[in-house]
């Protein structure tokens, strides 16, 4: 049954260090406010998995709270590189991080799989890639049928998934629209979880009888922060800040000026700053 | 006729390739800005799919990410993201995949991977994302990169991405049924795959393109069709179109600011 | 890109004599036009794949349409037998009935693999079962990661796929709400697929941006057929006739009332008959 | 305390069993009854689902199939029976099953399939269903059946789905992780698993029910627990609430002729 905390308290209760983590949010609803929080409390050894690393684990990597990447496409979308990721990568700055690359079939596929209870993806994947020769994760089964030759990867069974949504009932339940991603999935393949949301409402009201929803009993912490995916956006809440993952290039490029840019944004507020943010790009949406 | 620059030829180029029936799973940068240019002209039908999930999106602006808002408030609907890889990917429903790199080799294998070798890069690129099942999923491949020696290689640092492989019948002998690269449109020419060594060669210029600024550009010896063709350029349509909606995404991107 | 037909011109051109068909629908949507208007065709020697045969297969298979029955639950749901089912089962009357038997998981599963293109599934199933051993389409595969030996059944991929569902917009584009089953999926297996719905709209207008709608493209014939689920029922529209599910008890469990029943009530009548159906259950829903 | 009929005491017996906090996966007839009577007594917040794929549904009136318009109209959500199968049951979510069967061993091992030979059967019977699945993922199975020496076999002819196996750790042998039958409700009594052998012995003896009926109704040497309890009957709001949903149900079936 989820619980309602501050943000500060779900992380501090929720991840550990040395956890495997999976912040997922596929360009809509990343939880840049929960990876903050996370940079915050200083956690560290984490496993980070996530399909688009992204700025999110940027800032996550380059303040030092990472020791592996799982992922299938570490850039900044539509902008070019994430220059703390590289760093880390190519000079082990602030410290070496190890990576476990995949494709985005692959790990939609093993998010999956991890929803569904099961140790492995089964996906025609991979054929004539590189991938399988530098990543002993990538194996592969022979359907007893056809004789095919498919590729088969660990399902994603992380210790955390953390999430942004929309919205939760007064009776725990959340829910997602819009592009929704792996966002069931990682909260459902997670042994535990965090999901904040922009708001909590007395009842959801009139919806699709379809509606995205994760049940109150499968969510682990409920956190209220709005504006939590802020430069990301929320459906229906606030638009993304394409400016800003354009002036992210400039800020994460320099270690200096991204150190100086983490202390002001990250380390000395808190979350509640996230709101303005999303009310600017609400108003920009107007 | 009006001025244009090599990139809106490559653009043009592209946009030309698809066809109002095709099905086109859409990356991110030239590749959206070919398939939407597409839509706006010759071919208003054609079903625009973004990984995130979005089918048969429309924007008015192109997206800055592969997600953006625009993608899912103008599409069909939008699905989970394990669903667009194995139904609509996996599941043979498109007809047109785009894809770009950092490198090509001349069987049209491409590389988002790495510069230098996989466990010390000298470069760490972005990584393959879709780009792998994309490859070998779709119909066929179109493929839009600027042209230049450090991109066109002769051997990639890494296959993110399978091409033709090392050519000929090879993606046939892999246990692959769909065509792969057939079409690579670049800033200077159009390449196809030659028939039987499935090489890709030069089969238009783009106007003013000389074959030694071809050779100059290529670190493959490069080869030419029997017949080359010259690229017919831009339109004043496809140009106005194509600069109106570059134009509308960069007020809709500063805007945001 | 689908074809806008009558019933009769969609079920002409599309199902053949011998074809693999899906008649698919959990226990919402069930396509009863469509099932219909292939017994008036006579269509013959059909392998006949669905998770509940249901009052629709039973039917079907009375009529003498079906040499083969794929199945995971063969029963008029919460009633009882499927007398007719059981008759060319037992007796083989009209004919002999060959049989493979899955589970509703592996059934599941088979639909989602077919859509995705894949040869087989992969579930934990079956275990201590009696099934396997019965039928030889249960095999298994070992994960190459844990060890685990895991069911394989092969993909469904049918000859042809039909349902039924709420809505078509002008573009053949088609809307799917409610009980949602394995609609899209069975659809998305098939090589060629009828659809019938109670309307065609011009748009679909506001809706969840998570809609389950089958784009125009991946979709065969399309027929309009108003109550065409009828005694299934079609959530928006009409309720299910759960008297008639009873009575179909007593019908069925005779050979000549039952052949009565399916002169007066479907080889003499037209798809027509079902608008009237369905208005019935409207007018006892109100 | 009114008085009641043995199916009643059944349906009550196996209600109570079901906990405020469970996930209970219902299927069709008496456990939707037992399932919906919890949810109306001393259970509210029971999560039920049913396979059809409906999430936290609560009906006003039983549904006579799986997947009735009130599952749904009620429901937190509903998804697609592929989700159904692979996240919420094969993903181990399920608190509590229910199952029933034509034939039931000493076991617990359900038949649901034939009665004589598979290929060449007395009776065909309706199948499996999710039970296969149901009987292995839940956490732990609840069973209902009407007690009779036809019914309680000593083999069954079919295992359609698998109680304790041969009994023992048969389960965990097979690498089962769940729990499989931990009570049986019969119109007569409750069994359980006794510890060790995992033979389902009588703990409860429904009020006024004699050894000898069991005996005579079971088609096994039966055996019972060193003390068996005698189960508390119905009480008044026990009764009320399971005849008026009943009475609801019996209308709002009959409406529709």
């Amino acid at each position: 049954m989820s619980r309602l905390l501050s943000l500060a308290e779900a992380v501090e209760s929720v991840v550990h260090d040395g956890d495997s983590v999976a912040l997922e949010g596929f360009t809509h609803l990343i939880p840049h406010a929960a990876g903050h929080e996370i940079i915050r409390q200083g956690r560290k050894r984490l496993t980070l998995i996530r399909m688009t690393p992204d700025l999110i684990y940027d800032q996550m990597i380059g303040m030092g709270c990472a020791e592996k990447a799982v992922f299938s496409w570490g850039g900044n979308p539509g902008v070019g590189s994430l220059h703390r990721f590289r760093d880390a990568v190519e000079n082990g700055w602030p410290h070496p991080l190890k990576i476990e690359e995949h494709s985005h079939a692959a790990m939609a596929n093993a998010y999956e799989a991890g929803a569904a209870g099961l140790p492995l993806a089964v996906l025609r994947g991979y054929i004539g890639a590189g991938l399988p020769a530098v990543n002993p994760n990538i194996k592969s089964i022979v359907c007893p049928f056809t004789g095919e030759k498919l590729a088969a990867v660990p399902s994603i069974r992380p210790d955390v998934g953390v999430i942004h949504a929309q919205k939760a009932d007064r009776a725990g339940n959340v829910l997602i629209e819009g592009i929704v991603g792996v966002q069931k999935e990682v909260v459902l393949a997670s042994k535990r979880s965090i999901v904040t949301v922009e708001e909590v409402v007395e009842e959801f009201g009139p919806r699709s009888p379809n509606a995205t929803i994760l049940p109150a009993w499968t969510v682990g912490a409920l956190a209220v922060v709005p504006g939590g995916a802020y430069p990301s956006y929320t459906f229906g809440y606030y638009k993304r800040d394409n400016a800003f993952y354009k002036t992210w290039d400039t800020i994460a490029k320099d270690r200096d000026s991204f150190v100086a840019w983490m202390k002001a944004n990250v380390l000395d507020v808190g979350p509640e700053v996230f709101a303005a943010q999303a009310r600017k790009m609400l108003q920009a949406a107007e | 006729m009006a001025d244009y620059k090599p990139n809106e030829m490559m653009t043009v180029a592209a946009a030309r390739a698809l066809r109002n029936e095709d099905v086109c799973f859409v990356g991110i940068g030239m590749p959206s800005a070919a398939a939407n240019l597409a839509r706006l002209t010759h071919a208003p039908d054609i079903v625009l799919i973004y990984e995130s999930g979005t089918l048969g999106t429309k924007p008015t602006v192109l997206p800055l990410s592969i997600g953006d808002p625009e993608l899912c408030e103008t599409a069909l609907t939008t699905v989970s993201v394990p669903e667009m890889f194995r139904y609509w990917l996996q599941g043979g429903r498109i007809t047109v995949g785009f894809l770009g790199g950092a490198q090509i080799d001349k069987h049209a294998n491409l590389n988002t991977t790495v510069v230098g070798p996989y466990d010390k890069p000298k470069v760490r690129l972005p990584g393959g994302g879709g780009a792998p099942e994309i490859a070998t999923s779709c119909g066929e491949i179109f493929i839009i990169m600027a042209q230049g020696k450090r991109a066109f290689v002769p051997k990639l640092d890494f296959v993110t991405s399978l091409g033709h492989g090392e050519g000929g019948d090879h993606r046939a002998r892999l246990g692959v049924k769909t065509k792969g690269p057939t079409r690579l449109m670049t800033d200077l020419a159009v390449f196809e795959p030659e028939p039987g060594s499935n090489e890709m060669i030069v089969t238009s210029l783009h106007p003013g393109v000389t074959r030694e600024q071809i050779v100059e550009n290529t670190g493959w010896p490069v080869r030419f069709a029997a017949t080359v063709a010259e690229t017919p350029p831009p339109t004043k349509i496809e140009l106005e179109a194509l600069r109106d909606l570059q134009a509308r995404t960069a007020r809709a991107h500063g805007a945001a600011a």
